[in-house]
């Protein structure tokens, strides 16, 4: 964790006239920056860092597990799906399945989560049906709200301008004594969005329980890291702004989950936000419309398949004598057969209705709204796709 | 029953909500201590507290963005933005989540938020303090953009607003802030969002417009009754999104002739939409091309010179009478 | 001269116009090894180098709040923002400094700038991906907005928007940027801003379109001609502001008749501006309401049920044949 | 000045396809920010830090002096004149000469300044004739372009929108191998803007040669720092971007200039960008639309006078025997009186021309604006303001 406590929130002040600093002669002592931790638990490796060790049960160990290899094989099959033309475009995960399961892990459900594109794995964990995912990326308007009981927003297209209405929910907790926390993902290319810099200044100015989770995976499309920005250090972003920050392998599922449950311990303590930046990478293409070899070269993508968040935990989970090597392909089997579930169950769902565009503009339809869906609805019918 | 300025009738709108649900909170910059910068928040930090009267950073984007959030959330923030120029550093919050989070989640999260801001010119103010750009609220799919024109339907009509749970604009004509005041009831009132006001009767000529040049236009509507023989229906359009076409086409049906006057830019404005919808539900009984007297497609001028920019009475006069003359 | 298309076309003219000027120099998202996300800036940075085509950080507003400053030191930065959908992060530098800093200071500092940008729809794409809100820039002061329709016009406009001293917006129909081919000259062809080209002509009625609707409205009158015997004047528009309201006007008096087709959302859009002026200067030729087919005042739709939103030949077809039959 | 060094520009790569991170196993080193040093020179008591002090001659120091005392003349005469009603609304910089002086007394007429609507003092050392700035604040358009041979920006109305483009200009100076710099001015308030925190990555990343002046003067409008910030240091802002910071007296002249002079040297020499945070005090009005005792204690005010950065220079000046009281009452006076010759000369300037508000939309005037015009010209005649 970084740096100094940031100061207490002025939200819950009396009323008096505010004073400003008090104006004593300047203090000329260096402000002291302090550090910035990196966290790593399980290594490449698998070895463990036998300190920082989780307790966790066998059975929670393969259920951690197993939301890695679900998150994959739901990746693959839509990937499969894409090219057989049953899909839109379609942004993969792969490699970032640790970084992801783990920002998630700690949640409660009453807690929110506001996802970026990338974060399907996490929206699985959540509660997302994945038929309902399905219909997300396959261009149904259904597909974008989250199901009843999930407190999630909508994953945010648009990047970066979700970070600014997640810290708005922590405000919202904060005013009604709520003692739940929001969890906010983003990605390296995301930090560079102005917005992305406001939400970290009014998270730590009104101590929003808001867990900034960047996730560094090294690109933004075609743009390294490198050219967008000058310092490799994204946690450096919540010194700026007195959130406390702190580096993390992001893809070490024990690092994650550590880190995120002492981010919304704080949060739940009324401590303020915290930041995490993820290390990760992204293994595969940015969007099925992207050809990654314009850009960057196979070597690299290949010294990062050796560290690959499934493998290492394989390894440790072996290690540990929790699962054998035929428990692996079980499990492999057994989630993409969830996914192959899933995806029949999609083709078996109704097709869009094309008169739905206007339904939900407002929550009451407006009279010149009315107007313009007869006059769309006549051409429907002219064109024969309804029989009105 | 007291005679209030529309400052003090916004004023007591927002008391009064405040005190009705615990849900409306007030976030901006200055609203707190020192009141707004025309003090339409006077009081209301110590009345009800700093948690419920968010004396913001300074960051008009951060402001749209997390209200949007509170909103989703289940509160009703009250966004005050100091000048209407500076909506234009929130415009990617306003268009992309307060305008469309509830059509994104097909209704599962709606987002019951106001953003008060001050609009218009002539008061002598420095560049980016006189922007009158309602035409890119009515042209953004999902808000409801409110502009009224008196103290007393200002403060029904911000009622109304925070208890609206559509997304809203508020545009305060803030020429008028101080200009007159109105009979304003002690008891909580609201006005239905979306309804224009006849704000008087005639025959000859339909006027509309809203905001701070409806005034003009009464005026104006008056001297041609007196002085020129011509009666006008006047319509206050109080919504410029949605608008009450049925209204206006009601009138201009009886008339067949009609004024727009507004002090927006001209090309996409307020006007434009509006000729087109009568064009639309009023062609066979026009009888006289419609004519608008709108701002001009010029950044609004540097004070020494912003006296003559704006719609005025007399050539409001002389238009309608140019119209009612056209053969 | 060879047959290309929108995109291979707009490359041309960016390459062009940097070898001749040395002071152009390209900014965006992916812009450089990449390309750009629809290949416009291909091969651009390894023919002229890193610091013309530079890849900047993922933020909108930086890059069109630094082009500014460039523009104003003397460069000629062309900017592309990957989707129309994102100039919503730039809105404040567009209004505030791009469209306003020369006339903050009277003309001594210039911004001969451009922002590319693809718009619109029918590409199967995700929220925020199809929007048409040229309106938008039309009502700010200060801008030239030039929408091309094939690749020809397209590379002579933004060569000439290029090299045109005021800041452009130039909005791209990413429809239609590889739909068909066009003979382009090899040499540097340049087309004067603001003005609409008169398509083909008809005595009937007057189409006006612009951008990919545009082929539409050309389909149709052939239609129209072959199989209803109804002759237009086709327009298109090429620039939205200015609007080149004198051929507008001309066509319109003589065939008294008017339909407009865009894609962008219709309150307070182009189509709406046109009405006016159309209802300003042709008043009293005009024979029929004006008709507009535009995109709805809703979320442009998710990509399964896109397919009907937008203004299709038939409908055009029909809603023209009424339009002259109207009484 | 602060931490890390920032990595090297990618502008003038080769061509080759980039390369992101080295997939080295992760580096769990904590990363060390280092500190962020704070200048003094001259204390509120006049002293000197004597390892520090400047060696600048007679000439200079009276020089410099009266830059400090002029501006405050100009701020004192612009008050009256807005109360006698013959001035627009106006921004006081009362307690900030200092600040406002030593961020631009390094600069050549080369480079650029970006001046916020405080900076008066700095514009009129930088070549604005003090009648050209009074046509600005009493809302005349032809105030705002600077004069011909003045590289400087019109000042910025909405805050903080003028510091991209600031490093637009800094990095057009890369683009043409021009040794000169920019420095931009903003304040507290400004530096929540998203578009600063953008300006900062861009500056950083593009190693444009660009001094950022954080101005924190303690208040933005009636918002006291702790509102705007968790952090009282703003000098954060640039670590987190990789941009080196220092916090600075900003009523402390000799600071400010040292600290500007070595920012600017940096960025002569190709080494980037800095961010000054100047603390300093806002002493009078906000504007004079503003009334300060709403929101803040007499007592906060009584205390910065003490550290007025006119006071503690005089001090020094005359313990170093450089002038003697009379000599401060004469520099007083004649300043006044070059105000106030600048003030009559502005009372005797021709009034606004209405017509002209069309004309410098283009640089050619449309068609459509030129009938717009007409229309107001006539309008203007039928009113009997012009005779045309
Ligand atoms: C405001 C905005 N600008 C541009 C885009 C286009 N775009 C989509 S994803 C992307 C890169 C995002 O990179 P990063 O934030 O690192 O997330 P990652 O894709 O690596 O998960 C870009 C530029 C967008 N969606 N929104
Ligand atoms: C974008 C924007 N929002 C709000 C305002 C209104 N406003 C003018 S000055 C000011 C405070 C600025 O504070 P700071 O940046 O600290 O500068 P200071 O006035 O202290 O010099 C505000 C809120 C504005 N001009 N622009
Ligand atoms: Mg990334
Ligand atoms: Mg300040």
């Amino acid at each position: 964790m970084a740096t100094e406590n940031p100061s207490p929130s002025t939200a819950n002040e009396g009323q008096e006239v505010a004073s400003s600093k008090t104006p004593s002669a300047m203090d000329t002592t260096p402000i002291q920056l302090g550090q910035i931790e990196v966290l790593q638990i399980l290594n490449e490796h698998g070895e463990v860092d036998e300190g920082l060790e989780p307790n966790y049960t066998n059975d929670e160990l393969i259920d951690m597990y197993t939301s890695m290899v679900r998150a994959r094989a739901f990746d693959k099959r839509m990937l499969t799906m894409q090219r057989q033309g049953r899909m839109g475009t379609f942004a993969p995960n792969l490699g970032q399945e640790a970084c992801i399961a783990g920002q998630v892990y700690p949640l409660l459900k009453e807690d929110w989560y506001a996802p970026s594109y990338r974060s399907f794995g996490a929206q699985i964990m959540r509660g997302w049906p994945m038929e309902h995912l399905m219909r997300l990326w396959a261009g149904f308007h259904d597909g974008f709200p989250p199901p009843q009981d999930v407190n999630d927003m909508p994953f945010s297209i648009v990047i970066g301008s979700h970070v600014l209405p997640a810290v708005g929910i922590g405000m919202g907790m904060t005013y009604k004594n709520d003692p739940n926390c929001v969890v906010v993902n983003y990605g390296d290319g995301a930090s560079s969005q102005g917005a992305v810099s406001e939400a970290l200044n009014f998270a730590a100015v009104y101590k929003a329980p808001v867990v900034f989770v960047c996730e560094n995976n090294g690109w933004a499309i075609s743009t390294p890291t490198e050219k967008q920005a000058s310092s490799e250090h994204f946690a450096k972003r919540g010194v700026a702004f007195d959130v406390p920050s702190i580096r993390v392998d992001g893809n070490d599922l024990f690092a994650m989950i550590k880190a995120t449950e002492e981010a919304t311990t704080r949060a739940r303590n009324g401590e303020g936000p915290t930041l995490i930046e993820a290390v990760t990478y992204r293994m595969s293409l940015h969007t099925t419309a992207d050809d990654p070899t314009v850009y960057r070269k196979d070597s690299e993508v290949e010294a990062w398949e050796k560290r690959c968040p499934l493998l290492r935990f394989e390894l440790y989970l072996k290690s540990k004598g929790v699962i054998e090597q035929h428990d692996i392909e079980a499990i492999a089997t057994a989630c993409d057969e969830e996914v192959i579930e899933a995806r029949d169950k999609f083709y078996e769902m109704d097709p869009a209705d094309p008169t739905e565009i206007f339904d939900f503009m407002h929550i009451e339809m407006t009279e010149e709204l009315k107007e313009q869906k007869d006059e769309y609805l006549k051409r429907l019918s002219n064109k024969g796709v309804t029989d009105e | 029953m007291s005679k209030l300025t529309m400052v003090e009738a916004l004023n007591l709108a927002l008391a009064q909500e405040m005190d009705r649900d615990s849900n409306v909170v007030l976030m901006g910059e200055d609203i707190g201590v020192n009141g707004g910068v025309f003090r339409v928040t006077k009081d209301l930090q110590s009345q009800f507290g700093e948690n419920r009267v968010l004396d913001t950073p300074l960051a008009e984007c951060g402001i749209v963005g997390t209200a949007v959030g509170m909103a989703v959330y289940g509160l009703r923030p009250v966004v005050e933005i100091q000048f209407s120029g500076f909506t234009m550093q929130a415009f990617d919050q306003i268009e992309q989540n307060m305008a469309r989070l509830n059509n994104r989640t097909q209704g599962k999260y709606t987002v019951p938020m106001v953003l008060r801001t001050p609009y218009g010119g002539n008061i002598r103010a420095v560049e980016h303090h006189s922007e009158s750009r309602e035409a890119y609220w009515a042209h953004t799919p999902g808000l409801h953009v409110v502009i009224p024109s008196g103290p007393r339907n200002a403060r029904a009509l911000l009622a109304a607003a925070i208890r609206s749970d559509e997304p809203v604009i508020f545009y305060e004509p803030k020429a008028i802030y101080r200009a007159f005041r109105e009979e304003v009831p002690d008891a909580p009132e609201l006005l239905e969002i979306g309804k224009a006001n006849v704000v008087q009767e005639g025959s000859d000529i339909t006027i509309i417009s809203y905001g701070a040049t409806l005034r003009t236009c009464i005026e104006a509507a008056q001297d041609l009754e007196e002085d020129h023989n011509v009666s006008a229906d006047v319509i206050d359009l109080l919504s410029v999104s949605p608008i009450d076409t049925e209204t206006i086409a009601t009138s201009v049906q009886k008339t067949g002739r009609c004024l727009i006057v507004n002090e927006g830019q001209r090309t996409c404005g307020i006007a434009a939409e509006l000729i087109a919808r009568i064009n639309e539900t009023c062609f066979e009984y026009l009888e006289a091309p419609i004519k608008r007297i709108t701002g001009f497609d010029t950044v609004f001028p540097y004070f020494q010179v912003e006296e003559h920019f704006l719609p005025e009475c007399e050539e409001i006069v002389s238009t309608a009478k140019s119209i009612v003359a056209w053969e």
